[in-house]
């Protein structure tokens, strides 16, 4: 399988946010933000709705511009970085809603996910060189031996839109993994499965963290999904860490009792 | 019977979505409907309302009746009109160029010139603390939960009598899940009819008197809650364990 | 194979319907005439006239295509048109190639026949109207300066207006065009440029422009309080003019063709007969197409004979044209130099209290 | 290998048979000025539609580049190989024509493309109906500044193309425009077709379909909007020469915003993201334009009023974004369309 | 100097005036159905023609004194117009609506339609421009050397008050935010209880009928009428809609009269010839620096 090559030592961080904050108007959606994921972990992301979850990670992923503070992917500082950018260092994402290419087919969609390691450009591909059919049929090769990973090669000439919601998920997960990133990060990957797809979708992502052997962060308000595969949780209110460590002490932390967890009785 | 479905077939295009399901909610009852991705929970939801073509299914056969008379040719503006009968779609679908309170407001468009909106507005913002807060906000930059709010809210605003909730859940934190759920149970006690949709099917089927199970199209079981809830199948299926 | 099929390419849709229109109202006429006698009568024969009016749309290419296919799918004998020189310079170059004659009524661009011994046109140049227009100004209003407003996406209008200002400041002195202000073809609101033009405080203002533009410049001018004089030029020749300018224009000098007010003889006759059958004057398109159709049709009487083989027939149009020593027409009797330009007299008119328009003076090339 | 080399072969034969057909006179004038345009019309739908139907984009100003591809190679090829009155004599050999034409058609093109910047850098920012209003003003400046440049003739127009051909034509006696219409519409389509079905150029269509989600997905959207935009407007300026030697004389006036609107009717006709489309339908309002001539004014009422009727039957145009492949899948056979 | 400014200043204020109302009516169905209603132009041109043969009729037929006569045609002619616009919106926008086109082929298809009406009205009533006929006596005043007319005031009051009273009903009536709430999302619109038909045929009643005002006003005050007079000024409009800020009344309005001033001012200051050249440069660096227009709002994206 495809091995992300580690470059850097083992314990520098792979995403690093220090004092990071982000302000609408008036509005201040993260502030002072700060997390260190390494190489590895599975990392959960937590809070109440509007708290600045999916804000982080549209930070990180270089959508937004910080109004303060900093943001490092394997060292590198990505302020002023356009999104393609901060990709390419490694950063791969999925979105809450998700945002498909519904028009262009399930391979495609896969292929055009390896825009930023393509290895060759416009004359390349109107002269077709060597260089173009090499990388094309690399590309191809590689796109459907990550649809057939994931049992999906059936559905390679699918359009999205045409899928049953449960896989295109997992069609936005795979298309994330297709840019071979370092750090992947998932928002709300569970939003709108049933209990059983939600069973199926933790054994995936336990099988992606083992199998690609990447760092993983993910926002997610199924509370057995996180309490199942997250090593470690962190806790946002108003943009502010409330609280941060494993399922069991978040479980019971008080703060996120009464600010996210609730009480379940009808 | 406040409302039933009879042997509805809808169809998108040449694409048929429903094969011929029935189902009915009396006046005062929570009803569910469960079931896996693609099943046809939004499309029946869809035909209820008489929404049309393109984005709705279009009926072929069967029939859906209010307090026993056809529907089929009520034009949706007068669903909730005429029928006080409200949907919170999948997807939210809330009018991002507008603020939360001009969501809200228009939500009355429908409503008599006497109704007594503020009462309405005070259990919304009661219900959603947050939606008061960003009254004045474009609606389109709230957080996804916070739209999901906005989308019950505003079904809440049109002065409904029966409500159909779609994965009304969707996206919530844990905390307002709960809360919004609590709020259905209360809204029907004070006599609202419900009709939910929702992925997490035991959740559902706590809240719910009844409930149906949908697979690809067709009824698969139907029952109380309590029979649902221990029927193995439907536990192995619907329930995750 | 009696009959003789002539084509007219000419604008019906498009910038400039009117001329279009003009032009075939025209050309039937004259068919109906002539066919009434029996036919054109041509070595003894008597031929029915045939024409065929393509659509030029007032686009370049589609007078190029046009032109082509009465050339080659109607096998005409001869083109009328275009008007307006934007499809006339690139159709002239088509029938040029294709050995076929082509008149164009109302082109004024020298382009359109210039090395082109198969292009003809029945209107004077730039080159000499715009001294007309300048000697006439000079004298009659005792002019020292002179403004001039001019349609920029028109080439007859811009053309005239760049002669003019030439040909004034030559005689005035650099600098006597004290203004010099264009708008675009389809423009609707002149008051810019008017008042621009009323600060300079010119003696006149030439307005080298379509009748239907001139019938909003002039009152527009006089609303921002202009009340000087104006001269205009042969696009001015439509009856329309007054009913769309109304009392602003009357009293009013341009150049033209003819005058229709004291018109004689066959200009007069022409002129009853359009009004009686169409309901208004005839316009400086329609009397010209007049003259281009009958230029042609002289031109095939002088060939002699018809043998029916097109491409001797067209040739012996085209000599029989050259051959003609002066034609009388009803905008003036011409002739055509080496270049198949007409040679002929410009008259200027003044609009009426009426509306008519009357001849004033009548200037001819040396 | 039936597969990989009919179309070739059939489009060897095609040429080659207009081009023989052309210089034994087999086919009037007329037909073939019908063939050249509808050969230019296919340019510039194609085109257009990498623009408006793979990327979404509105793009009303199309012509504005024809104007400048067609100004570019006249000016360039007058003054190279014709004796003309703005330039005096040919720099060149008027001989040498013949092997420089591609080279002059290719350089309208260049100009075209470096003028497509005009539009394609401001659609970093801006999207949609805005940037719409920007190629129509696009459109208006290049016409605008024309009109302004008196040595070129202004709104007078430009012409002497026609002895570029002449010095074509006395070296090698064969229907030159025949053949470099016939040649640049291959070209065009060819040159599309590779840039759309590669990965890289799949980067549009993913731009279209979800501008952010490209972006964040690795596409680097502000590269492929400069090629995409270059590369539409390059082809219009190919469209652009190869007009103004057709017809043999250039005028402002003849590209303007209708001009530019004929263009957008052939796109969203063939349909959206259909090369075939684009081709089948510039064909197709070709002759279109030509069979009802005898309508004259009526037949700005009629062709209209089927194109409206048209879409109630196909409201995504004829292909829709389909190939025509896909509709015909036999075809499948002997091409492959994506 | 001074004189010669302040007359430009009038000579904009009203020239802009009309690109500000028919750009109104653009930017009014814009803001509904998202559809660039080229159309509207030709609407626009419609209105004058009825205009003219309303008042005609008025004026000769039953001999009318003039004032009388407008007060009649002004709303005859927005009536009828309005019908036009509904028409055209019964007949070709909403089927295809309803079978889920792509809204640029609604635009394709206004863009026929707007071909239609100029032909139609080529071919019925002939090449021949129409001079409409003075309904007011026009009275020139003349200030400190500024000239202006009392017909030129009153069109640039009406402009103001169209403004008002639309920017009134979108904003204030819940008709209004009705038509915001189509524009972004038609699907849940009837979910609120609103027939969203209904509110867009008023779209299209106001849009047209402002259309058929202006084209009144602007036959009385360029009174030659062609069948290609909307043309030219349509793609204007749009494009002062557009620089303002599209769907939005405040741009429309605004943007109507920047574009007035920019082509007066560029003229009285620059050679015009370069007209054109420079106004269209000025649009293209406001729409650089101010990607949607002057008073649009970006749709933000949520992701
Ligand atoms: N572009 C924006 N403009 C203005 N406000 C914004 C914008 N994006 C987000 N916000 C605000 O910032 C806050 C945080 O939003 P965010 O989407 O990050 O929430 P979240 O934690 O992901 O919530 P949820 O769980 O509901 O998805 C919200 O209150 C939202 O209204
Ligand atoms: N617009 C559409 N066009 C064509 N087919 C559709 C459309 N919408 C839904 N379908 C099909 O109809 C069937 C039922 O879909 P529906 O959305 O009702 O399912 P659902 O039970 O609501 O699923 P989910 O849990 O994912 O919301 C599915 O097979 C789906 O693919
Ligand atoms: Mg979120
Ligand atoms: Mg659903």
């Amino acid at each position: 399988m495809t091995q992300q090559p580690v470059s850097q030592t083992e314990n520098s961080p792979v995403l690093e946010i220090r004092g990071l904050t982000q302000r609408f108007g008036g509005l201040t959606a993260v502030s002072d933000f700060n997390v260190e994921l390494h190489p590895g972990e599975l990392v959960g992301l937590i809070g109440p709705n509007g708290a600045g979850k999916t804000t982080v990670f549209n930070l990180v992923s270089g959508f937004y511009q910080p109004s303060e503070g900093e943001i490092r992917v394997c060292g590198v500082p990505t302020t002023g970085l356009k999104p393609h950018k901060v990709t390419a260092l490694g950063v791969a994402r999925t979105f809450q809603n998700i945002r498909l290419w519904n028009d262009m087919s399930v391979l495609d969609n896969i292929r055009v996910a390896r825009h930023g390691k393509l290895g060759y450009g416009f004359f390349h591909a109107v002269a077709r060189t060597r260089t173009y059919r090499l990388r094309e049929a690399e590309i191809e090769r590689e796109a459907r031996e990550l649809l057939e990973i994931f049992k999906l090669d059936g559905y390679a000439d699918e359009v999205p839109k045409n899928l049953p919601y449960g896989l295109q998920r997992k069609v936005e997960i795979v298309r994330a993994l297709a840019e071979k990133p370092k750090l992947l990060l998932l928002d709300e990957p569970a939003a709108g499965l049933n209990s059983v797809d939600v069973q199926e979708l933790i054994r995936l992502v336990r099988w992606i963290h083992q199998t690609f052997d990447i760092t993983i962060w993910m926002i997610e308000h199924h509370m057995d999904v996180m309490m199942e595969l997250c090593e470690r949780i962190k806790v946002i209110d108003f943009g502010q860490t409330i609280a941060e460590g494993t399922p069991e002490e978040i479980r019971n932390h008080p703060a996120v009792i009464t600010a996210y967890l609730g009480d379940d009785t009808i | 019977m406040l409302l039933s479905v009879e042997n509805l077939e809808v169809k998108y295009g040449n694409i048929q979505a429903l094969h011929g399901i029935s189902f009915h909610v009396n006046e005062g009852e929570i009803v569910t409907l469960i079931g896996a991705n693609g099943a046809g929970k939004t499309t029946s939801l869809y035909a209820i309302a008489r929404l049309r073509p393109p984005e709705a299914p279009r009926v072929t056969k069967g029939d859906i009746r209010f307090r026993g008379e056809s529907i089929l040719d009520t034009r949706p503006s007068d669903v909730v009109r005429k029928l006080h009968l409200a949907l919170v779609p999948e997807g939210r679908r809330i009018f991002g160029n507008l603020t939360v309170q001009e969501n809200l407001q228009l939500a009355t468009y429908a409503r008599e010139k006497n109704a007594d909106l503020d009462k309405d507005y005070q259990r919304v913002f009661d219900l959603f603390p947050r939606l008061a807060e960003r009254r004045n906000q474009r609606s389109e930059s709230l957080s996804g939960g916070e739209q999901q709010m906005l989308a019950v809210g505003r079904a809440l605003m049109t002065g409904c009598k029966i409500l159909l909730l779609d994965e009304p859940s969707m996206g919530l934190a844990p905390v307002l899940k709960y809360e919004l759920f609590r709020t259905l149970k209360q809204l029907n006690e004070e006599g609202m009819t419900i009709l939910l949709v929702e992925q997490n099917a035991k959740l559902a089927l706590e809240l719910a008197h009844r409930g149906y199970v949908l697979d690809t199209g067709t009824i698969a079981a139907e029952g109380t809650s309590e029979e649902l809830l221990g029927n193995p199948e439907v536990k192995k299926a619907y329930l995750g364990g | 194979a009696d009959t003789i099929r002539i084509g007219f390419n000419i604008p019906l849709t498009g910038d400039i319907p009117k001329v279009g229109e003009s032009s075939k109202f025209a050309a039937e006429m004259l068919k109906e005439d002539i066919n009434g006698a029996g036919g054109l009568e041509v070595g003894g024969k008597k031929y029915k006239l045939e024409f065929i009016y393509e659509d030029n749309e007032a686009k370049a290419e589609s007078a190029v295509t046009a032109a082509l296919k009465l050339i080659e799918k109607d096998e005409v004998l001869a083109i009328v048109g275009p008007n307006s020189s934007k499809q006339a310079v690139p159709a002239g170059q088509v029938c040029d190639d294709n050995g076929v004659v082509m008149i164009s009524p109302w082109s004024t661009n020298p382009d359109t026949t210039r090395d082109r011994p198969w292009v003809f046109r029945a209107a004077f140049l730039d080159p000499f109207q715009g001294p007309v227009a300048v000697n006439f100004a000079v004298k009659t209003f005792n002019a020292k300066t002179a403004a001039v407003l001019y349609d920029l996406s028109n080439d007859y209008s811009k053309g005239l207006a760049e002669i003019f200002r030439d040909v004034f400041e030559k005689k005035m002195g650099a600098g006597s065009v004290v203004a010099f202000e264009s708008h675009g073809t389809k423009d609707q609101d002149f008051s810019a440029q008017l008042t621009k033009i009323i600060a300079a405080k010119p003696d006149f203002i030439f307005v080298p422009d379509n009748y239907n533009q001139v019938a909003l410049i002039v009152p527009q001018a006089r609303k921002l309080g202009y009340k000087g004089e104006f001269m205009g030029s042969d696009a001015w020749g439509s009856a329309e003019l007054m009913t769309l300018c109304g009392d602003d224009c009357k009293g009013l000098h341009f150049s033209t063709h003819y005058a229709a007010a004291g018109a004689k003889g066959a200009t007069k006759e022409f002129i009853d007969r359009y009004k009686a059958k169409y309901g208004y004057v005839p316009d400086d398109v329609a009397a010209l197409t007049w003259d281009a159709t009958r230029v042609v049709l002289q031109g095939i009487q002088n060939a002699g004979k018809l043998t029916g083989k097109l491409r001797r027939d067209r040739k012996a149009i085209r000599e029989g044209i050259a051959a003609i020593k002066s034609f009388d027409g009803i905008t003036g009797s011409m002739k055509f130099d080496e270049q198949g330009d007409p040679v002929k007299c410009a008259v200027v008119v003044q609009i009426s209290q009426t509306g008519k328009f009357e001849f004033k003076e009548s200037v001819c090339p040396e | 290998m039936l597969r990989r080399y009919s179309v070739h072969i059939l489009l060897i034969l095609a040429g080659g048979l207009i081009t023989w057909l052309a210089y034994e006179e087999m086919v009037s004038l007329y037909v073939l000025s019908v063939l050249m345009f509808m050969g230019i019309n296919v340019i510039l739908s194609a085109s257009l539609n990498l623009v408006n139907g793979y990327m979404g984009e509105f793009s009303c100003g199309h012509a504005g580049f024809m104007c400048v591809g067609a100004y570019v190679s006249s000016l360039l090829g007058v003054w190279l190989f014709a004796k003309d009155k703005v330039f005096g004599p040919p720099v060149l050999d008027p001989d040498l024509a013949i092997y420089a034409f591609p080279v002059v058609i290719l350089a309208g093109g260049i100009a075209a493309a470096l003028a497509g910047l005009l539009v394609a850098i401001p659609s970093y920012k801006t999207r949609g109906d805005y940037l719409a209003i920007i190629t129509i003003a696009a459109n208006y400046i290049i016409i605008s500044t024309i009109e302004n440049i008196g040595a070129i003739g202004g709104s007078r127009g430009f012409m002497g193309m026609k002895r570029v051909l002449n010095a074509m034509e006395d070296v090698v006696y064969l229907p030159w425009m025949v053949i470099w219409v016939f040649a640049f519409t291959v070209f065009t389509i060819w040159l599309l077709r590779r840039y759309v079905s590669s990965t890289f150029g799949k980067g549009v269509s993913a731009i279209c379909q979800d501008e952010v989600a490209a972006e964040i997905m690795s596409v680097n959207t502000n590269k492929i909007k400069t090629i995409s935009f270059m590369v539409s407007s390059g082809l219009a300026g190919v469209a652009g020469g190869l007009f103004a030697f057709v017809v043999g004389y250039v005028n402002p006036g003849s590209f303007n915003i209708l001009k530019s609107t004929e263009a957008l009717v052939m796109v969203y006709l063939g349909g959206m993201g259909s090369l075939s489309g684009s081709v089948l339908s510039a064909i197709l309002f070709t002759l279109l334009l030509e069979a009802l001539r005898p309508l004259q004014i009526i037949k700005w009422i009629v062709i209209p009023l089927l194109l409206i009727v048209l879409m109630q039957f196909r409201p995504e145009g004829i292909l829709g974004n389909k190939e025509l492949g896909d509709v015909f899948p036999w075809l499948k056979r002997f091409y492959r369309f994506k | 100097m001074l004189a010669s400014i302040l007359q430009n200043i009038i000579n904009a204020l009203q020239w802009g005036s009309f690109y500000a109302l028919i750009a109104l009516g653009y930017t009014l169905v814009y803001g509904v159905l998202t559809l660039i209603n080229f159309a509207h132009g030709d609407v626009f041109m419609v209105g004058a023609y009825i205009a003219f043969f309303v008042a005609t009729f008025f004026l000769s037929t039953l001999g009318l004194p003039g004032w009388l006569v407008l007060a009649l045609t002004i709303p005859a002619t927005m009536i009828l117009t309005s019908l036009v616009g509904v028409t055209l919106e019964r007949v070709a926008y909403r089927p295809l609506r309803r079978k889920g086109a792509n809204r640029l082929y609604v635009v394709i298809t206004a863009l026929m339609c707007g071909l239609i009406l100029e032909h139609a009205n080529l071919a019925i009533l002939g090449a021949s421009r129409k001079a409409f006929p003075p309904l007011i006596k026009e009275t020139v005043y003349t200030v400190g050397g500024v000239s202006f007319t009392n017909l030129k005031i009153g069109v640039i009051v009406t402009a103001v008050l169209v403004f008002l009273f639309l920017q009134w009903v979108v904003t204030k009536t819940r008709v209004g935010m009705a038509m915001r709430a189509i524009s972004y999302d038609k699907f849940a619109v009837p979910l609120m209880g609103i027939p969203m038909d209904n509110i867009i045929v008023a779209t299209f009643v106001l849009g047209s009928g402002f259309a058929g005002l202006a084209g009144l006003l602007f036959a009385m005050s360029y009174p030659v009428l062609e069948p290609y007079m909307g043309a030219l000024i349509g793609w204007k409009a749009f494009i002062a809609a557009v620089v303002g800020g599209i769907g939005d009344i405040r741009g429309a309005f605004l943007g109507g009269f920047l574009l007035g001033a920019v082509e007066i001012m560029v003229v009285a200051f620059f050679p015009s010839t370069f007209r054109d050249l420079i106004a269209f440069t000025v649009l293209l660096v406001i729409l650089t620096l101010k990607p949607t227009g002057l008073f649009g709002v970006a749709k933000t994206t949520k992701i």
